[in-house]
Order: C-alpha cells, then sequence, then structure tokens
C-alpha cells in the first residue's frame, strides 16, 4: 500500500513550516459573563502563554447612576444607592446617607449611628464572604465556594430579619438615621451568626492547602509606589504596606470610639490580598461584638416621619464623603443648590480604578493561568466601576 | 495539610446536618415584617395619593374603582404594578392611615406581565 | 473641633503664598481651594510635593446658566490625612483644559476619559479619550443638564397610549 | 406545537442553565447555587457555554452593550430552549425606567417565557417559577410581539 505512494506526497520533516514567533500573538477577551462577578470584559493580547498587553472594556453595567440622583429626593436616592455596588449594598447606603446628613447638617441619634456602623461591619463581612467564594471558584476550589456562598446566606438572614430584605436594605440606612428599629432578640441571633462565621473562618485556614498559597503566592505583585500611582485603595493597598484605613484616618459615624487595628502587609501579591482580607474578617467581628455591647436606647431616625417629595428641601452646599468599603475606599461629592434633589452626584467607587488602571497593569506579562487568581484577588464589583 | 486533618474534616462534615434547606419540603421561615407583595385596606384608604408620589419606580397610581364600587368607593385608590414595583417599602412607610402592608408572600412568577397588576378591589364577600 | 485647624489652615497659607485661590477649611480633614484654569497645573505639581499623592476623584458640575463647567479635583494626602478639594472652571461652549496626567499618571487619565465621555470636556495631553463605557453612541453627552433623560426616555422607549406607561407621563 | 412541548418535556428533569447575570441576579443567584438552596437537587447546573444551556437566566437591568451579547447567547442555545427573566427590570425598566442607556422592556429582545417579580426575587420564587414553567410546558407562547407570530407557525 505504501509502494504506491510516491516521494513529492511523502510529508518529511523539513516540510512543515516552523511557527514563527510573531505567529503566536493573538487577541483574547477574557469574556463578559464570568462565573464570579457581573459583566466585564478585558482584551487581552498574547504572545504564547503570557498576556503581552491588558486593556479593560467596561460598560456592561453603566445606567447612568449620578444623573439618576440627580431626578428623585434623598429618600428615594437612598433606595436607588443601595443598588449602586450590589455586594456591599449597606455601605453604600451609608456613603449616601452621610454626604445628605452633612449636606441637611441634622443631629443623627447616638442609637442610629450604632446601628449604622453594625450593619456596615455586617455588609463588610459578607461582601468579605463573596469574595473567597468567588476567589475559590476562580481557582476551581469548589468546596471553598459552596462553603463561603453557604455561610453567607446566615448573614443574609439577618438582613431579611432587621431590614425586611434578603440582598437589598431598600434605604435602610437613610438619610437621618436607619429605617427601622432592631427588633428585639436580634442581639443574639447576630451573635450566633458570628460564630458560625468564626466556624467558617476556621474551616478556610484549614483550606489553606497547597492549591490555595501555591496558585496566588507570587502572583500579581503590585509595588508600593506603583499602588498609590495606580489609584489602589484599601485592602489592595494594604497589602503593599501601606497603613491606612479610611476608618481610621478619615473616621466617621463612631469609628474613633472603637478598637479595631488594620492589617498590613508587605508582599502586594495575591496571597497577600487575601491574607488581609481574611485578617479584616476577624477586624469586622470584633466591631460588630462591641457595638452590640454598647448600643444605647433613643430614637433611630432624626424626622421620625417621612417627609413627602414635595416638601424636602436639602440645603444649599457641597460636601465630600469617603468611606471605608470592603473593596476600598468608597466616595460621593454631593452639590445641592437649595432643591429637593441633589443638584450633582458624582459616585467613585473603589473598583473604577481597581478594574482598570490596576488590572491593566497587573495582567501585563503575567500568565494566562493566573488571570483568574490576579482578577478575584482584586475583589472586582463592576457594578461600581460603570455606575 | 497533613492526612489526618483531612480524615479529621472529612469525618466532621460527614456527620454533621447538612446546611441545606430542602426547599419544597421545608423553608426558611420568613420574618413578620419582610417586604414583599402588597396588602390594600381600601376602607382606611382616603386617596391622599403620598404613596403614588414617594414610589421611586412610579409603581403606584391613583385610579378610580369600577363603577358597581364607585358610590361606595367615591375617591381614587392606589393601583400597584408590580412589574415596576422594586419592593422598597416606602408606600408602607409613608402612608398616614398605615392601610398599605407588604405581606410575605413572594410567588409571583407569571408567564405574561400584566397579570402583576394589582388593583384595588373592596375587600367584599364576591 | 475648631482649635485642632492648625493643619487645615497651615495648608492654605503654605498655598496661598504661592498662588492666587480662594480658599476655605470647611471642617477637620476638609480644605476647598478655588483657583483659575491657567495655572492650574502649577498648582497640582506643588501640591504633590506637599503630600497630595491621592487623586480621589475628578468631577464635573455643568451650570448651564452660568455657561460653565465646574471641575473639582478631590485629593488626599496619606501623610498629613487631609483632603483637599481643587475647584476650577471653564467655558462650556468650548470646554477644554490641560490635563493632570504628568501628575498623577494613570489615575488621572481613567478620569478624564469617563468626563470626556459623558460631558464632552477636552482634556489636552490626554491621548486616550476614546469612549469608555458607551458603544456607538451618537447623542449629546449625556450628563450634561440640557439632555433631559426623562424627555429622551419617553421618545425613545415609552408611549403614552399604553395604559401601563401612563405613569412615566406626570 | 406540540412537538416543541414533547421536546421540552425532556429537559425536565436535567435543566442546564446559563446565567447572563447583569448586576442585581448575580447577588441572589449565589444563593441558589450555594449549599444553602441549593439548586442541584433539581439537576439545575450552570454550564459555562450557551450551547449546552436549556435555560437561559436573565436578571438584572440590561444596558444597550449587553443586550447585544444577551441576544448573541440566545441564539447560541440549542431549540428546545427557555428564558427566564428574573426581576422587575425586565418586565418595565424597574428601578431605572428614567435611564437612557438601559432596555426597558426585555421582551422587545428576547422571547420571555416566564416573569418572575421582585427585585431581586427570593430563591423560592426561582424555584417556583421553574416548577411552573416545566409542568406546563409547550403551552404558553413566549412573550413577546416579534416572537409570539413566529411560535404561531
Amino acid at each position: 500500500m505504501t509502494k504506491q505512494m510516491n516521494e513529492k506526497e511523502l510529508i518529511t520533516i523539513e516540510h512543515i513550516e516552523p511557527i514563527v514567533s510573531e505567529d503566536t500573538d493573538y487577541n483574547f477577551y477574557f469574556g463578559p459573563a464570568h462565573s464570579g462577578s457581573g459583566n466585564f470584559g478585558v482584551k487581552l493580547r498574547i504572545d504564547g502563554e503570557k498576556v503581552t498587553s491588558a486593556r479593560a472594556d467596561p460598560g456592561y453595567l453603566h445606567r447612568g447612576f449620578e444623573k439618576l440622583m440627580e431626578y428623585r429626593v434623598p429618600m428615594q436616592n437612598a433606595v436607588l444607592s443601595d443598588r449602586v455596588c450590589i455586594l456591599e449594598a449597606l455601605n453604600w447606603n451609608l456613603v449616601h446617607a452621610e454626604a445628605v446628613d452633612e449636606l441637611t447638617g441634622v443631629e443623627i441619634p447616638q442609637r442610629a449611628r450604632y446601628i449604622r456602623v453594625l450593619m456596615a461591619e455586617l455588609s463588610r463581612l459578607q461582601s468579605h464572604l463573596i469574595w473567597y467564594g468567588a476567589l475559590s471558584l476562580g481557582l476551581g476550589f469548589d468546596t471553598g465556594f459552596k462553603m463561603a456562598f453557604g455561610y453567607r446566606d446566615y448573614i443574609l438572614d439577618i438582613f431579611e430579619l432587621i431590614t425586611g430584605g434578603r440582598v437589598y436594605p431598600a434605604g435602610y440606612i437613610c438619610p437621618g438615621g436607619v429605617r427601622r428599629d432592631l427588633p428585639d432578640g436580634s442581639e443574639n441571633k447576630i451573635k450566633r451568626v458570628l460564630d458560625q462565621t468564626e466556624e467558617m473562618m476556621q474551616k478556610m485556614k484549614d483550606f489553606d492547602n497547597i492549591v490555595f498559597s501555591r496558585r496566588t503566592k507570587g502572583v500579581g505583585t503590585l509595588r508600593t509606589e506603583d499602588a498609590i500611582r495606580l489609584g489602589a485603595t484599601g485592602p489592595v493597598l494594604r497589602a503593599c504596606g501601606v497603613e491606612t484605613d479610611v476608618r481610621k484616618d478619615d473616621p466617621y459615624e463612631i469609628y474613633d470610639e472603637l478598637d479595631f487595628d488594620i492589617p498590613v502587609r508587605e508582599e502586594g501579591d495575591a496571597y497577600a490580598r487575601c491574607l488581609i482580607r481574611e485578617r479584616e474578617m476577624e477586624e469586622s467581628i470584633k466591631i460588630i461584638k462591641q457595638v452590640l455591647d454598647r448600643i444605647p436606647q433613643g430614637n433611630i431616625r432624626e424626622p421620625a416621619k417621612i417627609t413627602p417629595p414635595s416638601r424636602v428641601k436639602i440645603p444649599e452646599g457641597e460636601v465630600y464623603v469617603r468611606n471605608e468599603l470592603a473593596r476600598g475606599e468608597g466616595c460621593a461629592y454631593m452639590r445641592s443648590v437649595g432643591e429637593g434633589e441633589p443638584y450633582r452626584v458624582k459616585i467613585r467607587g473603589p473598583d473604577f480604578l481597581h478594574m482598570i488602571p490596576v488590572l491593566e497593569h497587573l495582567l501585563k506579562g503575567s500568565q494566562i493561568a493566573d488571570i483568574p487568581a490576579i482578577y478575584w484577588s482584586l475583589n472586582i464589583c463592576p457594578a461600581d466601576m460603570d455606575r | 495539610m497533613s492526612m489526618l486533618k483531612t480524615i479529621e474534616v472529612l469525618f466532621e462534615t460527614l456527620f454533621s446536618k447538612p446546611m441545606t434547606v430542602k426547599f419544597p419540603y421545608e423553608a426558611i421561615e420568613i420574618p413578620e415584617d419582610y417586604r414583599g407583595e402588597h396588602e390594600l385596606d381600601i376602607d382606611k384608604c382616603v386617596g391622599c395619593g403620598l404613596c403614588a408620589e414617594i414610589c421611586p419606580n412610579r409603581a403606584v397610581e391613583m385610579v378610580e374603582l369600577p363603577e358597581e364600587h364607585k358610590e361606595k368607593y367615591p375617591k381614587t385608590y392606589p393601583r400597584l404594578d408590580l412589574g415596576k414595583c422594586c419592593f422598597c417599602g416606602l408606600c408602607q412607610d409613608i402612608c398616614p392611615r398605615k392601610c398599605l402592608k407588604l405581606t410575605k408572600n413572594v410567588f409571583l412568577a407569571t408567564p405574561d406581565p400584566s397579570a402583576v397588576i394589582k388593583n384595588p378591589m373592596p375587600k367584599g364577600p364576591q | 473641633m475648631a482649635e485642632s485647624l492648625h493643619k487645615e489652615s497651615k495648608v492654605i497659607e503654605d498655598i496661598s503664598a504661592k498662588f492666587k485661590i480662594t480658599g476655605k477649611v470647611q471642617r477637620e480633614r476638609r480644605v476647598w481651594v478655588t483657583i483659575d484654569k491657567d495655572n492650574l497645573i502649577a498648582l497640582c505639581n506643588f501640591v504633590k510635593e506637599l503630600g497630595f499623592e491621592h487623586l480621589s476623584a475628578i468631577s464635573v458640575t455643568d451650570w448651564p446658566e452660568e455657561g460653565t463647567f465646574e471641575l473639582t479635583y478631590h485629593l488626599w494626602s496619606y501623610s498629613e490625612k487631609i483632603l483637599l478639594t481643587i475647584k476650577t472652571k471653564l467655558d462650556r461652549t468650548d470646554p477644554v483644559i490641560d490635563s493632570v496626567i504628568p501628575v498623577w499618571r494613570e489615575n488621572a487619565q481613567i478620569h478624564e476619559r469617563e468626563l470626556h465621555e459623558l460631558f464632552g470636556v477636552e482634556f489636552e495631553g490626554n491621548e486616550d479619550l476614546t469612549p469608555l463605557f458607551l458603544e456607538d453612541w451618537d447623542g449629546p453627552p449625556p450628563f450634561r443638564k440640557d439632555f433631559d433623560w426623562k424627555e429622551y426616555v419617553r421618545q425613545q422607549c415609552y408611549d403614552q397610549a399604553n395604559e401601563r406607561e401612563r405613569a412615566y407621563y406626570d | 406545537m406540540v412537538e416543541q412541548a414533547t421536546k421540552m418535556k425532556r429537559l425536565i428533569n436535567a435543566i442546564w442553565i446559563f446565567n447572563w447575570f447583569n448586576s442585581c441576579g448575580f447577588c441572589e443567584l449565589i444563593p441558589l447555587v450555594g449549599s444553602r438552596w441549593d439548586m442541584e437537587r433539581f439537576g439545575m447546573i450552570i454550564t459555562g457555554t450557551p450551547r449546552h444551556a436549556d435555560v437561559l437566566f436573565i436578571a438584572g437591568y440590561q444596558t444597550l452593550k449587553s443586550i447585544k451579547r444577551a441576544q448573541v447567547i440566545y441564539e447560541q442555545m440549542p431549540d428546545p430552549k427557555a428564558v427566564i427573566a428574573l426581576g422587575a427590570c425586565t418586565m418595565s425598566g424597574g428601578m431605572y425606567w428614567d435611564s437612557y442607556n438601559t432596555v426597558k422592556r426585555l421582551a422587545d429582545y428576547i422571547p420571555v417565557n416566564i416573569y418572575i417579580p421582585g427585585c431581586p426575587p427570593r430563591p423560592e420564587a426561582v424555584f417556583e417559577a421553574c416548577m411552573k414553567i416545566f409542568h406546563h410546558v409547550g403551552a404558553v407562547p413566549p412573550h413577546g410581539k416579534k416572537f409570539a407570530k413566529a411560535h404561531k407557525g
């Protein structure tokens, strides 16, 4: 059978052209539908296994948040404000409520301040649990994914008990205080959930196995001056050795009366960011316990009744609020000219800078296999980037 | 992680109760003031329209009742469009007479969107 | 509260020594400074040396009656722990200002790119002002005050005849 | 009509889902997939590509940019398919009714089999909707002007 083939058809090694280096250079779209977060794409230029350049492609969730707030009164804006970043709704409620409170200059009752910090810290805790679940899903470690989202559900039961909604508190932290009082018996329910979260964090430490640390150690390292130049904030900056936390440097609500410490690490790689977030969960639990012991009695909202939209007036002025969210520093600039609706609201979420400058900087020169580790170690949420 | 640790965690989770809530047979208890489907007590309602004014999604609209109830309920009453509603409960908090209440019912799935409009109906025998 | 404001007023003295500004201390850790557009870059370089190395946000407020855009640069200093806001005004018809990229690299670049797309402000010196959020959007810059969203949405998506969408036409 | 229903009947015990969650749905999908509600008890599994999916979960508002991808995903899915739209934003624009960049009615772009009001809907409501749709499947034509005519043919 082989004899009939003449020499021409025999393919010899020399006939196959060698793959020249520029052929291995191609585009790759790190697709919009991720398993771990909202929709966000990165255009990668890849040479063989290495990413040569990355360019973020945002805009899937852009709904023009800042202008929507110009059409609504502060109470309606409070309901709107927890949809800025869906994973930490109450923290964004706090940012918006503080901006309006500083403009109106109203004196918040002390009990409302304590409840606000309690809910913000619970929201930070569940946001860190989402991060842990999304990162382990990205690394293929499904046990951590199922466990983290399972334990997060207990915190959602607390939200449901206190605010009436599982995921969206619907403006629970509203301008003037909070919308509802803590139902009685919620203190020990919260304590039980904290014990369950501690039990989960103990498992998290047991799970700190080779796969997890091997894939994140030395990956996506960010130097300190790059971090500050690119605008990284929060855990990403604390992982590069800068000891800064908005709750300590620019204290708001009652954070100056609570004692908690800020975890800081030097390495600046994905593993350092993971360790920082685990330590931050312990700090949040410590804060919640302190707040639970010291909640005073009293009413919960300065103007107890909701004033109808036609008679709401925000005094003239401008204010800039900075809060420490789970992801970093979330800020809001609010300008009012004395009408019921704010004249201009500028919201800047931490992920606006984490997902475009920092992510593009980190992905450049990394391996394809490390993309998920870098991507989810920044704990990104495209909703507060696109706004 | 040493092998002993793995076996210990294995047995620990093997014999502990799974955290799954088997939905159709068992369900977690929804707390008292959960923000679910609305319920309007039409006798107490005075038709002031505050709920229609505060609603961020414009889901509440003040409409008259059909002919046969007009003489008993002359004013305009809120019609709730659950397709637009974000279940924030602002209408429940602002109502001066406390006649609009959000219940615990969440099973509202419908094939056609017009079935979720809740027209104000008197709670009569019919 | 008042006695601890010396740090903030010291910042204002340092700046007003070199530049013609009107500054005020709103509360502790909040300093607001207004300057005209021409020596904005010189002021930015100066405050960068003062320690304001984190550019928190750049925002544009649109004043159609005055015909001006008001740019606000919010800067945070990790060492002094103060937030300085620099405000400048620029003409609304041809909003051109030189970019602060030389001072705050990529952080400023992405903020300016967003403001270029949403307000139409031209930043000289910023090469990459390509659209950021919107894909093939040919309308006016959407965040300007004269582009009313309610009107736009009523023409594009809703019709008054539909009984359910009547509520959107107040 | 009938043959479409029989095709869908095979779908009932193993429902492979592709989720195109824009923002709200994502934070309500996690409890569904997580171990507390665990939708895999019903054979509902999240697949990576639309090619393997029978059901398309669309949740949250869709911007003009993301609705293009959603349509491409809908066309990529093999034939016996259903679309479940979660949340008020798919029915009527919901909270972003006056936003210039969001899609107000999902039915203009993708034929939707069942809507679940709620912002976002609870996991129980999502399970109940899946039960509803898969027990009398085929009898319900997909909602949507453009596609309803095609369905009658």
